[in-house]
């Protein structure tokens, strides 16, 4: 195990797929000679030059739409959104053109495309910048939707993503990408797209959630605990499909749940999940299930209320208890 | 009209050349020196000239075009045109559904280009007005009529209709519904084909409508800014559903446009089949060097925007004037005049035609519909893909 | 009571508010001289003159961020997407700019601005032009959604949203455009968003459904009183806010809901309701929740494709006995 | 520099006036006749003249500008220099966070604009790097620091942050983050006043790489179309980021961007204040006519993108030259040169800015944080909105 940050994770994996498949090359604002805003793709041009390491202008929609042509003709592109907050100028291309392709022609053409970059919020960066965009492209189908929340999982999903025959959304985090944690060495590394994993093991409460509210989950889990709580984590990794039956066996154990999701609420993630949860594990809910989101709001600047907008442990933790009825 | 002489253009490849009093930065991407100076000038102007491709010019000769090309060009726009007659035929009696948008008018620019290209090795895109372009790359009229039809004998098994004709073979890269948003694909269709180094060039059609989307700017700088082997062509039928031109746009010659690309642009007229085919053709070799251009054909649809389409926008006698510039009315005249067939022939051909759409409705007819479970397919690479119930 | 189309409703609410309002105008692709692409606007080009009736190029971003500007400095916008399936290449607009730009000024810009067109499927016209975006847009804080299912809900609504200070969504559909029903001939006739509307009373099964999906369940619900069940049909009208009190209420006294909801699947508004609904009713539901929506796939051309693409009666017949296990 | 005559410039105000062979069709929204003839012409070219405001041309009296008009100027250019200097400061302290965007080097353009515009009346709007025109138009620098500072007493009470200056007072309608999606709202903000009447211009400021964004043209085109009285501005600072100009667009002239729009555009040195002024001038006179045009402005920043920006993409030389046209340098050069002032008033002038920013990081340091509720404040006109636990 090598620990990487998961900036450098994403970039290995990156990397070891350019070296092994000449079709895949990497677009975007700053990729290129700036080495990515977020030093994601740092020495990535020295190694593969300005054919494959390809600096755009400020035109997400025009480079959404040349990496699903490219796609369509034969190439494998990687095409890095600054953050996901500007994807919305693109997402026509997504949502219409790359999604859609192989239906419309008959499965005559695929679109093996990987759009990534950063989701969710990352601090006082007001409305514009802080946007969880999961709900919106999973509700898509041909798409697939992959959150990691880690750099092992980012390693081994980006990989698996470049390699998938399928549009695929990849949804990295601005403050996660310093983020140091262990990393398979194994020669081909790559994780399969669709399974969650269970990050922790329990038998009281079942803490669903993805990227970086992972985390907060991780700390719930911890603080319940020493309480003499036994909290199962589960990561879902992959959001479009989503392994709803990795959940639903963990709830037959637990017959409790509390998701965690970064997202505005209305029709988020915690919403699909809470849905086949109902619908798959019925009589085996003791309790309703509880959501732990951002607020219903837009981002704020002030530092106060940024914090505040953000899911918070606290709730998740008194969530947990509520839960079990503690 | 088959009376008037073809003479030779004052300028019939020239390209756009822009000249300036400031000194021009010519694209260079990933070089790192600043060639812009931060230097106001006194004075700045710019002249620019453009080729044009106008009608009745060319002869099938200079374009290298033998007897044989000419009357299967001939063939093919009749067989687009037969093939929509048709269609709209089968769209009053309830057989196709959803929209139809009819390129009657507008055959000689898809036959045209066809003729130019390599087929097979070049790639085309377009809007929904799509059923021109896939007969004239060579799809059948068995598979695209079947699917406007529904049927599984259809391009894309009856699940993409008449604005989604596709054909990998053909390199017809779709049939595309939302406006405008097919011309950044096919910009990177064309990297695609600059990336693999297969001589390929990548040619986006879409309306003189669709010029009014960001998606074009986007597309025409990136495919200027990466020297792409790209063709942007506006087929400028005058129209975008009931919105002439001049009340949609604050510039209305579309060649101007590509000047904020600094990407060479020429005005052809569509109404014939030999001006477009120069015109591609000398586009065609600029990008097989990858140098990019943008084409302004100015053409006329003459049925209306879909089968819906009231009409009110234009006067009859507008449309009447317009059917004088025929395509195919234009090369069956010029093939007569230069006596390359017979009349008969001529009439054998449109006979040949008619029973191959005749014949496509036939086994459009017969082909079954999709089964319900194909609903599930073509989605994802995967056969095992978990939808919801 | 007079009898109107559901275009004629929309055209009546909106001749009604621009004379009432100064302020008030529509813009949109073929709205003036061609009298709108499903005559929406018929004739209101020659009521109002081109000032205030204006066609547009197909320049869907540059138009609704022409709104939100005009909003911003004092007007009232009426934006018509020819379909909403258009809007893609302008959400960023309605996203960024329409829903975030009261809160990043701190209250010193409202942008009461409409968007409104038809939404979701519309038979034969392949994956592009099918989509149901009402997921899309209700997750978003700061936008109001709003879906009438008939004439005098469009007509009471589309005024109210017309006076609204907020941007709001407001989403027709092309299939029932031609759709006639009863509106009030009250003077000034104005409908609370945000209330829904108990469409049929009834004890056994409560079944939510909003826009075309209404009419599904009111025809499941005559089925099943046939046979001697009685459902009670909501219709809540408005998405966001969402009324979730008048669904509540209903679930306490029948314990059994069915959803239908036309969009696909995951993460939509189906999902949200039974979020909502388990949160608040848990101990009162005798059954899962279950959605009847379109399937969770592109929307296909063939003509038994798409019939067995939208959510299917049958099914929702069937689900309500299965919530009723009868 | 200093030591350099003012001339007039060659043409100073003159216009892009495309001239072709082929008949040209005015912009007429709303009228049936279709003036574009389908006949496609034997040579087809473009001449087209820009206006140019170059650098050391303009005196303040022949702006119309009296001593104090350019002493103010002065003030306010200095404010927005050492404004900023404080808010990297404070940065650097953590009192400020997310991006900050520094405008330094710009500053002849923010304040060049103020002047020639009637505050108030005419509307702003820009991209994220806001400060300059926030200060230009009049916002205090306590609301601006304390809005940096996420503190009530910013202008959007701490909830917009460096990137959303708004004053709806002094006609600032943002400070806007998403690359180029505020322009259609400038345009739209147009359309009010035309609407309404009453007088107002709108000015739309954006990047040089914000150009490459699809919005722009659809802006650009409805500016156009619809005849409005707008001003679309390129502040041309060279970089986006770290992509140099040359790198992102294959035509680096902004204003030839304009013809594709059948607008007027100019060029302007950004980096001396009355040539700023006279080019706004002459363009706001334009526009209050409903003639919208197009400017493009040189100018340069001299600090990185944002505060984490290594700049490795120019070298210190390059800076270095840039330097040397310090637009605060030029005037103050300028002042003494002519004599409108001494240099002991000038050092009077920095002291009194330099008080005003402290006192606004005091005020910054004093005023409370929102409270947690306001969170849900000011996102819908009602209070009592339903939201979601
Ligand atoms: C983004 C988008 N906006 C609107 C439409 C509706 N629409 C379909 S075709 C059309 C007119 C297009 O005109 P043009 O580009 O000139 O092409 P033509 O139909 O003349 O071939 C419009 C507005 C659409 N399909 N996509
Ligand atoms: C749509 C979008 N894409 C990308 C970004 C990230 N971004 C912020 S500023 C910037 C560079 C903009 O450069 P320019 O327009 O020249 O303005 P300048 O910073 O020089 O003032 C980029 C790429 C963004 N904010 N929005
Ligand atoms: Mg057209
Ligand atoms: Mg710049």
């Amino acid at each position: 195990m090598a620990i990487l940050q998961y900036r450098e994770a994403l970039r290995a994996a990156m990397t070891e797929e350019m070296e092994r498949d000449p079709r895949v090359f990497l677009m975007g604002e700053e990729v290129a000679e700036y080495n990515g805003a977020y030093k994601v793709s740092e020495g990535m041009l020295e190694k593969f030059g300005p054919k494959r390491i390809i600096d755009t202008p400020i035109s997400e929609n025009g480079f959404c739409g040349l990496g699903v042509g490219a796609a369509m003709n034969g190439l494998r592109p990687i095409i890095e959104f600054m953050t996901f907050n500007f994807s919305f100028v693109a997402i026509d291309q997504i949502i219409n053109n790359a999604a859609k392709m192989r239906y419309m022609s008959g499965g005559q053409f695929s679109v093996p495309i990987v759009f990534r970059g950063a989701n969710g919020a990352a601090g006082q960066l007001g409305a514009t910048h802080n946007t969880s965009t999961e709900s919106i492209y999973a509700t898509i189908p041909g798409l697939k939707v992959i959150a990691p929340s880690n750099p092992d999982d980012a390693k081994g999903l980006l990989k698996a993503a470049i390699r998938d025959d399928n549009p695929v959304i990849f949804l990295e985090s601005e403050v996660m990408f310093g983020l140091k944690g262990e990393v398979s060495e194994a020669a081909d590394y790559v994780l399969p797209i669709g399974k969650a994993r269970i990050a922790r093991e329990g038998t009281d409460v079942t803490i669903v959630a993805h990227s970086k509210a992972h985390w907060i989950a991780m700390d719930v889990a911890e603080q319940l605990e020493k309480e003499g709580y036994s909290a199962e984590v589960i990561d879902p990794r992959t959001i479009r499909p989503f392994d709803i039956d990795t959940v639903i066996q963990s709830i037959k154990k637990t017959n409790r749940c509390v998701i965690i999701d970064e997202s505005n609420p209305f029709a988020s993630i915690s919403s699909e999940i809470t849905y086949q949860i109902q619908e798959r594990a019925f009589d085996y809910l003791d309790a309703p299930i509880i959501r732990i989101t951002s607020k219903d709001v837009p981002a704020p600047y002030a530092k106060n209320l940024i914090d505040y907008y953000m899911p918070q442990a606290k709730d998740a933790y008194e969530a947990c208890k509520r839960v079990m009825y503690v | 009209m088959a009376k008037q002489t073809r003479k030779t253009p004052a300028k019939p490849a020239a390209s756009a050349k822009p000249a300036s009093t400031a000194k021009k930065a010519a694209p260079k991407p990933r070089t790192k020196e600043v060639d812009q100076e931060n230097v106001v000038p006194q004075s700045l102007s710019l002249n620019v000239e453009f080729a044009t491709y106008p009608a009745e010019t060319y002869t099938h000769g200079e374009l290298g075009l033998s007897v044989d090309d000419v009357l299967s060009m001939y063939r093919n726009m009749l067989l687009q045109r037969r093939f929509e007659e048709r269609a709209a035929q089968m769209y009053g009696k309830q057989k196709i559904a959803g929209f139809l948008h009819l390129y009657i008018g507008q055959e000689a620019i898809s036959t045209g280009t066809a003729t130019a290209i390599q087929i097979g090795k070049d790639s085309i895109i377009t809007a929904y007005r799509d059923h021109g372009h896939g007969l004239a790359l060579g799809m059948t009229a068995n598979e695209c009529m079947a699917e406007m039809f529904g049927k599984v004998g259809g391009s894309s098994h009856g699940k993409g209709g008449s604005m989604h004709f596709f054909s990998k073979e053909k390199g017809l890269f779709g049939g595309h519904g939302i406006v405008g948003a097919h011309v950044p694909v096919g910009v990177g269709i064309a990297f695609a084909h600059k990336y693999k180094e297969d001589g390929g060039v990548s040619i986006s059609f879409y309306g003189d409508g669709a010029a009014g989307q960001g998606s074009i700017h986007e597309a025409s700088n990136l495919a200027a800014l990466y020297e792409l082997p790209a063709i942007l062509v506006v087929e400028n039928n005058q129209y975008a559903m009931g919105t002439a031109v001049h009340r949609a746009f604050a510039e209305t010659e579309f060649t101007r446009h590509a000047i904020g690309y600094n990407m060479k642009a020429a005005l052809v007229d569509g109404m014939d089949v030999f001006s477009v085919c120069k015109a591609m053709q000398d586009h065609v070799a600029l990008a097989r060097e990858n140098k990019p251009s943008m084409l302004e054909i100015r053409t006329y649809r003459y049925r209306g925007h879909s089968m819906s389409d009231p009409q009110k926008y234009r006067t009859k006698e507008e449309l009447e004037s317009k059917k004088n510039q025929d395509p195919i009315i234009r090369l069956k005249a010029y093939i007569l005049e230069h006596k390359l067939t017979t009349n008969k022939a001529l009439d054998a051909i449109d006979e040949d035609v008619k029973q191959e759409v005749l014949a496509s409705v036939e086994f459009s007819e017969q082909s079954p519909v999709p089964e319900l479970k194909e609903i599930y397919e073509h989605i994802y690479a995967e056969d095992d893909y978990p939808y919801l119930a």
